[in-house]
């Protein structure tokens, strides 16, 4: 295959992002200035990269409650992304959520939910809707974790994403766990079997692998887009930190950790740009652009105010 | 000017809404093709609007709420029917974490229009799964709305304005009114929310009906004053949330009595509300102390033997409300 | 096949019972004795029979809300099942409920629930408590309907009878309706193989044929039971009346109605018998003797009181 | 005696009652082998029970009722974890519509004993949907008992009294008392529900505070009396259904004055319940009107500059108190 330069440098630099942008909000949680939970995707950055750099602004969104790389993708405003994480005014959510729940309709996220399993009922809704508006364009992706794939929504919405013919592109980012409890643990068939099922197209891909996820998401994102039927992908993965900021996920081994670690992605990426000849220095380059970003983003974050309450907010 | 049935009151706002407004959709089981309704209340929708607008689907209750959702979230103004508004349990968590929350959690970057009815109450027998009252439930959630038409007219108004309201509204009905009848202009007509009506003035007592107690408040109040010379004022609050406490306390301030009659659970109830509401504000102005009247503690029964002890009727109304004075 | 004429005879007295209740119930409807409404299963006798009779007194039911005929045959006395339908003292449930919720617990039925779908979760919970007893004997057996597979709990409880091996035996009572709803407009995947996804074993067999329904649950019943697995069966039938009492079903075809009284399962096993030379006069005093039994029960509940109110009900 | 945390206290009484009682088990997510309870409550549970009895599930509520409600018809004794309160939503039907009608609706043949541990309320930040306080949702649901340990010592003499109390209990727990600490004996004992508590004897009014509140209103009383010589008398009921009603009166009664104290909504809250009951049945012994302080109606926010206004504080128990003189 063709070395596309320019595409290779966007994954980094995304994937950069995102691993960057997830440090960034760790360090504000062990600062204190995080409230509640976070859940970040380090280890995780290809399977939000890989896919949505084939979806349209236009095109919805629904996030996870680890959707950070997914919600920055989708084209938040870094700095509002960051101001959501610790509650801040200015905030893509005037703060009122933060770290789990980001919307922004100014690019089509519609939301995540922090309840597992009931995004995929929202989904099939907005597929509807799509239908119903005629729109022969658009689509929704909408992810999930491994993990959300045991609730019964689940597959009462692969039903009914088959019989009402919507035209979402369900991501399953299998990174293996749900919180301490093993996937494999919890159910014996693969995620994309149980899409085979009902029918609906589905495939699988190595999730720490961008180019991959990339060219398979961009031929069922085309196979949702003109067909307008639904498609789902698994993505392997890992998250090569806790579930949460402060978990010290005790549930996994070193081995099986540091042999993920490995896998990295964005390490992956960074050995196929050097291999393919681009200079260190374009790669610092990026670092750097991103460094700043990251910098910018954090300082307008803590510039900006707590939210104030008002009256207006009760209902 | 036309009489017509709470049922027919229904659907000639949907009807009117669907006309006026192609964002209007219904979904449902059984609303389309099959029942057109288990009450019939969208008889001969399906045919005027066709499947996309008449949107029938499984016995999935979740996908129902959430093709509410995801539908209202892209703009469209879905309005949902639960079957009975007892099986709402298996969507609770669409009703109480999502659409209750979207206004607030996205900082008010979306809302919803979102219409639930909910046909409850006791009908003919129907039993604990199929005869609830579950206002009182969700009148504690922020960002709900709640109507409670007692009457067809009420119906039309309450449902034409509920339809675009901006928020999610959980629309109660009763299956004891769909048959019901009142005048009803034809021409469309919305009811404001959070302004009560005074549906028998009195100057003894203030009896605070929702839904079909109404009726039996009416009835009662009838009994009162022919048998014992007690004339109440019966005021329908019509929408729960919000609530037209104002109304409530002026009637009070003239009547100095106050009796709350309702369907639902006694504990936790609408009573509570409004009698704690009165009582935190208005203390002054009661010459007794409040009365709650509503549905005993107990899973609605099937045979009237045991619904006509748990449910109030006119007669423990009627005594209630002598043993006021 | 032998022609076993004990087990015909009893197929066809415990069938012939069920409609005889049915009739007697709609009667009562007629008369406006029932209270709410009442889902009766004429033309669907077979798959309770059928099943049952292979199904131990110390098994446990979970029947479903069209379910007079599963509850009859689990041993539940004819005279406090009539008493119960039309809302009276003596009923199983001393009248408190009726027609959709019956349970005893004198033969280990633990009852029926009037939520489509709520008994999936409950019947696995059953299924984990006879593992947990180290039960090696005793089964569950649950039906259900073609309408409540399409709940997310139904696909939820099935990776969960298989993933905690569960000795259940999930039952599908396929009527092809769910009230007047056709199933394949609610769903593309036949039932049984919604079973196969999780590698429970699951088959199928004419509802409308005792025998067969007898022969094939045996088998599947006695896997469950020496096997401690779950094992579903899905049975294609047909209500000849409407959903409830007084529908008048206009969702479906009078052709397709006549179509399948002619494969009445009742007028199918009497066939039977009188080919294999059973005299009618045997058939004829079964009648009878079911007849009075039906009579008994109705005056049983006719002259039995409403139940009366104490406080003790309250909670 | 021993001082340990709300968390070891919950342990323990689940410990004992699993040691005499090998029906009782445990049923929920991460309970066992993953986190041992993201609260940490069943730490150590798996390696003392194993498998059998500390039953971890998936991301499946419904499961997770449905496995509590088929074990307790079978005689076992479950007590369910929802992970945090807010997830119950998904499990409804199984309270609404099963767990809390099967004493009914099998006319007493069959009933439950299964306790569902809820962790709820506000802990530092979690958002509107793992913060809410939802007592008040379910105290209107007949066939439900609901416990609200304020501290160490009865969380685990209610939780002990819950395991077989033969109906369902909701057994609510606070995210910020985990770590609180109470005097608590080592061996087993059972707190009757139905027992309020006078936390604080005092004679000017009477201040009703549930759960994570309770320690609120015992600060506020602390500062009313040292700097505005207002004497408060505090009571924690300990369990909202059955609800001590005799305790509060006697107490109003004697200090003629009533203030509820919650974390729950403001609408259809608890103080309401409890308000118009008093006002209904004591009016004559109150000298002014009751007062409800509560969470306002909004989603519980994230940040603390919103979360300090929502939901009631020190200082805002203070100011609505000193109101009342
Ligand atoms: C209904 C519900 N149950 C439980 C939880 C607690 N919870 C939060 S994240 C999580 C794990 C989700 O696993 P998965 O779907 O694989 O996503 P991941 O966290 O691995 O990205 C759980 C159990 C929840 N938020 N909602
Ligand atoms: C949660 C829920 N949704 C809807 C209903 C209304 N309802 C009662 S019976 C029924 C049809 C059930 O179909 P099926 O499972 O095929 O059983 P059948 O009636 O055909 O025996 C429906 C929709 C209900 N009782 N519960
Ligand atoms: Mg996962
Ligand atoms: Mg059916």
């Amino acid at each position: 295959m063709n070395f596309n330069q320019d595409l290779f440098l966007t994954f980094f630099e995304k994937m950069y992002l995102i691993r960057r942008f997830e440090q960034k909000v760790y360090e504000f949680a062990e600062r204190g200035l995080v409230f509640g939970s976070t859940h970040l995707e380090v280890g995780e950055e290809a399977t939000a990269v890989g896919t949505l750099l084939n979806i349209n602004k236009e095109d919805y969104l629904i996030a996870t409650h680890r959707g950070h790389g997914q919600e920055l993708l989708k084209g938040t405003d870094v700095k509002n992304m960051m101001a959501e994480m610790i509650g801040k005014d200015a905030g893509v959510c005037g703060g009122r959520v933060g770290s789990m729940h980001v919307a922004d309709a100014s690019v089509n996220n519609l939301g995540a939910q922090g309840i597992i399993g009931a995004s995929f009922p929202i989904s099939v809704g907005v597929g509807l809707a799509l239908n119903l508006l005629g729109d022969k364009e658009k689509i929704l992706i909408s992810f999930f974790g491994d993990g959300a794939s045991n609730q019964g929504n689940f597959y009462e919405s692969l039903n009914m994403a088959e019989l009402w013919k919507v035209p979402v592109f369900f991501v399953c980012v299998n990174n293996q766990y749900g919180m301490g409890t093993a996937y494999c643990s919890t159910c014996n068939i693969e995620i994309h079997k149980k899409a085979s099922l009902f029918n609906i197209k589905s495939d699988y891909e190595d999730g720490n692998d961008v180019e991959k996820v990339y060219h398979k998401s961009k031929e069922l994102i085309d196979y949702v887009r003109t067909k307008r039927l639904p498609a789902l992908l698994e993505l392997k993965t890992y998250r090569t930190i806790g579930h949460s900021a402060f978990d010290k996920h005790p549930y996994r081994t070193k081995e099986e950790i540091e042999d993920w670690k490995k896998k990295d992605p964005i390490k992956r990426i960074e050995a196929t740009l050097t291999s393919n000849g681009v200079p260190l220095d374009t790669i610092d380059d990026i670092k750097k652009k991103v460094e700043a970003q990251i910098q910018d983003a954090a300082d307008f974050a803590i510039k900006s105010e707590y939210p104030a309450y008002t009256d207006a907010l009760e209902q | 000017m036309r009489e017509i049935t709470y049922s027919e009151a229904l659907r000639e706002a949907i009807y009117q809404s669907m006309k006026s407004d192609d964002k209007v959709i219904m979904i449902g089981e059984e609303i389309g093709q099959g029942y057109a309704g288990v009450f019939g209340v969208s008889k001969g929708l399906y045919d005027e609007f066709g499947p996309k607008r008449i949107i029938d689907t499984p016995i999935a209750e979740n996908t129902i709420m959430g093709a509410a959702i995801g539908t209202s979230l892209l703009g469209f103004k879905p309005i949902v029917e639960i079957m009975f508004s007892d099986f709402i349990s298996v969507c609770f968590d669409g009703v109480l974490n999502q659409a209750a929350k979207v206004r607030f959690m996205t900082g008010g970057q979306y809302n919803l229009n979102l219409v639930v009815r909910l046909p409850g109450g006791e009908g003919s027998g129907t039993g604990p799964q199929h005869s609830q009252s579950l206002e009182s439930l969700f009148m504690t959630i922020p960002g709900l709305l709640i109507a409670n038409p007692s009457n067809a007219y009420d119906a039309k108004g309450l449902l034409a304005t509920a339809i675009d309201a901006g928020d999610p509204v959980l629309f109660f009905e009763h299956k004891k009114l769909y048959k019901t009848k009142a005048d009803v202009p034809q021409e469309p007509y919305k009811i404001e929310f959070g302004k009560a009506k005074t549906v028998r003035e009195g100057s003894d007592i203030t009896i605070v009906a929702l839904s079909y107690m109404v009726s039996v408040a009416l009835a009662a109040a009838a009994e009162l004053k022919d048998k014992y010379g007690i004339d109440a004022e019966v005021i329908d609050p019509r929408t729960l949330v919000p609530l037209d406490i104002d109304k409530i306390a002026t009637s009070v301030k003239k009547t100095s009595r106050l009796a709350v009659l309702e369907e639902t659970y006694m504990r936790g109830g609408i009573g509570s509300e409004i009698g704690s509401i009165i009582c935190q504000k208005y203390m002054d102005a009661l010459d007794c102390p409040i009365n709650k009247i509503a549905s005993k503690n107990v899973p609605i029964p099937m045979p009237p033997s045991l619904c006509n002890e748990v449910i109030p009727d006119e007669d423990r109304v009627v005594q209630e409300i002598r043993g006021m004075f």
